[in-house]
């Protein structure tokens, strides 16, 4: 029970407008209120800061606010807590990165890293006015829907001599097919969480070890082949992605060489290795990909670090 | 309900000439105007009492207000006390009836091959899979709440559920104490086309779905 | 009145008038009644096209008597041709309103007040804030996933979606070709709740949008 007004409602207190909020608590909108002043989401937050023209960001004492924080989650229970969390690292997060933008000298923009972060500030800020500007079409749908609130539409009910005019229903429905389909029903309700599902991201796992053997071998043999003819055999996507991470493995380890005449033309591969085996890059690329039961997804961003050295 | 409180009523008939209990109708036709516009939108027959109570008149005056009403859209001219006839209105495409009790407009009969073709034009003789699905929901949970079957089936059921209801395979059997939403349950219709005698006779759902309990909290949770 | 089965007569407005589809209707105020007939009987606005073919007349003229319907339900005098205007009709406690592409009866909201007690179901509960954000963003940028409201809006829409498809205000439609996320859009009842005939009547949403300047101010100012 924990938000009533939204069960189909002819609630009355909806008419008194007591449930304005009924919709929150199905967002990972913030109960927490942070001490500067009263905001309630992140992007209302950031807005907040930039409508105060006069408040620096460069002043919010980020350590303190986490403290209360903290200090707030643990008043909540588990699953409501993970929510508000990971809202609010949000939050802290484009809080830092203003931040940043702020303490660069904004006079001499020099640097690469200046630049970038003067790109994310505006794209932060193109974000910001885009919300801004559902917000004030939201209020204006509200203001629509609140002066159209007093009007009920018509519905035509049970007519008297209605039934007689609809034709003769076919039914060849059994009680054994009214189960199955409530079954289905109830079951597909289990079935499908809010959240996207990834399962199917781990269904099948592709090992890089065995796709850059496989393409070695294939390039060794050719000399030199597109990568069109590379992926030519794979069973799904997820294959020809793998064999385009291997290629990379490979081109890292100089193993091949790449030719491109065009943007988006077709890329020639060229063995370019030793005839010995490539024992090492097969390895480490194993490790960085291949480790944790084909979990391709999660390991670009820890492999990262490794192959930019 | 709504016993008339002064009792000295002067002009019979005319029922803004008596004390108003509502602070916002003035006029005899607003008074009209209020208890037509409760007729046009609600789902069932109203009673008089009911309406008494929703405009805030005696009954007997909400009850002169119906027949004034009841004449009008059926182009009768009458004298009502205070009110100058304006001439011979014209005959309504609708026409207030009593029903059980209870006070609705329906479409006039002289219209129902319009009506008919309208009606017809969207209905097949078969139920979508929708409308079984929906209306399997339901067997096995009634009495239900359209919010709930949605918050099952994951989307809005109130066209199938109307459906449902005209073809006489559920019918509502009051309102949800809490939230006031109308129950729905299926009919006798419904168990005679199963062939069964009693809802108990529905085979069992499997042991391994959510209970009963898990969904009305989920359906509120909504 | 109305006699003339020939066909092209020149009373504009009249539809009755001209040459009638139907062998049963034959007065003006026939066609009147008729369409009301079948306004009334609508689960949902209704289209001239819908009407046109129920009251076997065309389109135009069925435009004209909707138009005639709605002038009489809010008691407003016009003069059509061939018919006296029987003094000022009174403000009737309904009105027919032009939404979502159709036409529908709706209660006057004048008597709001009396009509609320009547009216189940989610028409009466408010839209939250977040409801309103999210809709606007589905409305302008429809068809749309979850994932990009939710980078429009900053936080995790599922929920919302998920409640606001259960209310009848959002509907699924397929899913992107290439990400397969499921695509939503706004329903007729989203235009209805709102009193908007189009999608295209919502305000525009460049005047929202600040220019290059504006946009340099507010960076400046941070």
């Amino acid at each position: 029970m924990v938000e009533p007004a939204l069960a189909e409602t002819a609630d009355p207190a909806a008419d008194q407008g007591h449930v304005a909020l009924d919709d929150q608590g199905q967002e990972i909108r913030s109960g927490f209120t942070v001490s500067l002043d009263g905001f309630d989401g992140p992007f209302d937050l950031l807005l907040g800061l930039i409508a105060k023209r006069r408040m620096d960001v460069t002043k919010v004492a980020l350590a303190e606010v986490t403290e209360e924080f903290i200090a707030y989650v643990r008043t909540l229970e588990a699953q409501r807590a993970l929510d508000e969390s990971s809202n609010f690292v949000f939050v802290a997060a484009t809080l830092l990165d203003m931040k940043l933008v702020q303490l660069l000298p904004g006079s001499q923009v020099e640097s690469e890293d200046d630049i970038a972060a003067l790109e994310a500030r505006d794209l932060l800020f193109a974000r910001l006015l885009q919300y801004k500007a559902f917000k004030q079409i939201a209020d204006q749908m509200g203001a629509a829907a609140a002066e159209n609130a007093g009007r009920f539409a018509r519905r035509p009910g049970a007519h008297p001599d209605m039934a007689n005019l609809l034709p003769e229903l076919v039914w060849n429905t059994t009680a054994e097919d009214l189960k199955a389909l409530a079954e289905r029903a109830l079951a597909r309700r289990q079935a499908e969480p809010d959240e996207v599902g990834l399962a199917h991201l781990h269904a099948a796992a592709v090992n890089v070890r065995a796709e850059m053997a496989a393409m070695t071998e294939q390039l060794r043999a050719a000399g030199r082949c597109s990568f069109t003819e590379l992926v030519a055999g794979a069973e799904s996507r997820l294959v020809v992605v793998v064999r385009f991470l291997g290629l990379l493995e490979l081109f890292r380890d100089r193993s091949v060489e790449f030719d491109q005449q065009v943007p988006l033309g077709e890329l020639l591969v060229t063995w370019s290795g030793q005839a010995g085996t490539s024992q090492d890059a097969l390895d480490r690329a194993a490790a960085e990909w291949d480790e944790g039961e084909g979990d391709a997804a999660g390991k670009s961003t820890s492999g990262q670090e490794s192959r930019d050295g | 309900m709504a016993e008339q409180p002064s009792g000295n009523s002067g002009a019979q008939g005319n029922p803004a000439l008596e004390e108003a209990g509502s602070s916002q109708l003035v006029s005899h036709e607003d008074y009209l105007a209020a208890v037509e516009a409760v007729l046009m939108v609600a789902e069932e027959p109203v009673s008089p009492a009911e309406l008494a109570t929703a405009v805030s008149l005696p009954q007997h005056q909400v009850q002169a207000l119906l027949d004034e009403l009841r004449a009008e859209a059926d182009g009768v001219t009458e004298n009502w006390p205070g009110d100058a006839p304006a001439g011979a209105p014209r005959q309504r495409g609708y026409e207030l009836r009593e029903v059980a009790g209870g006070w609705r407009y329906y479409s006039r009969a002289r219209y129902a091959e319009q009506v008919s073709a309208f009606v017809l034009g969207g209905q097949t003789s078969r139920l979508s899979p929708a409308a079984l699905e929906t209306l399997a929901v339901i067997a096995y949970r009634q009495p239900v709440a359209r919010s709930a079957v949605s918050a099952i089936r994951g989307v809005n059921v109130d066209g199938v559920v109307r459906t449902l209801v005209q073809r006489g395979l559920l019918d509502t059997a009051g309102t949800d104490p809490v939230t006031g939403a109308t129950l729905y349950v299926t009919t006798a219709e419904f168990l005679e086309r199963l062939g069964l005698d009693s809802i108990e006779d529905l085979p069992k759902l499997s042991p391994h779905l959510p209970g009963v309990e898990d969904l009305e909290d989920d359906a509120s949770a909504v």
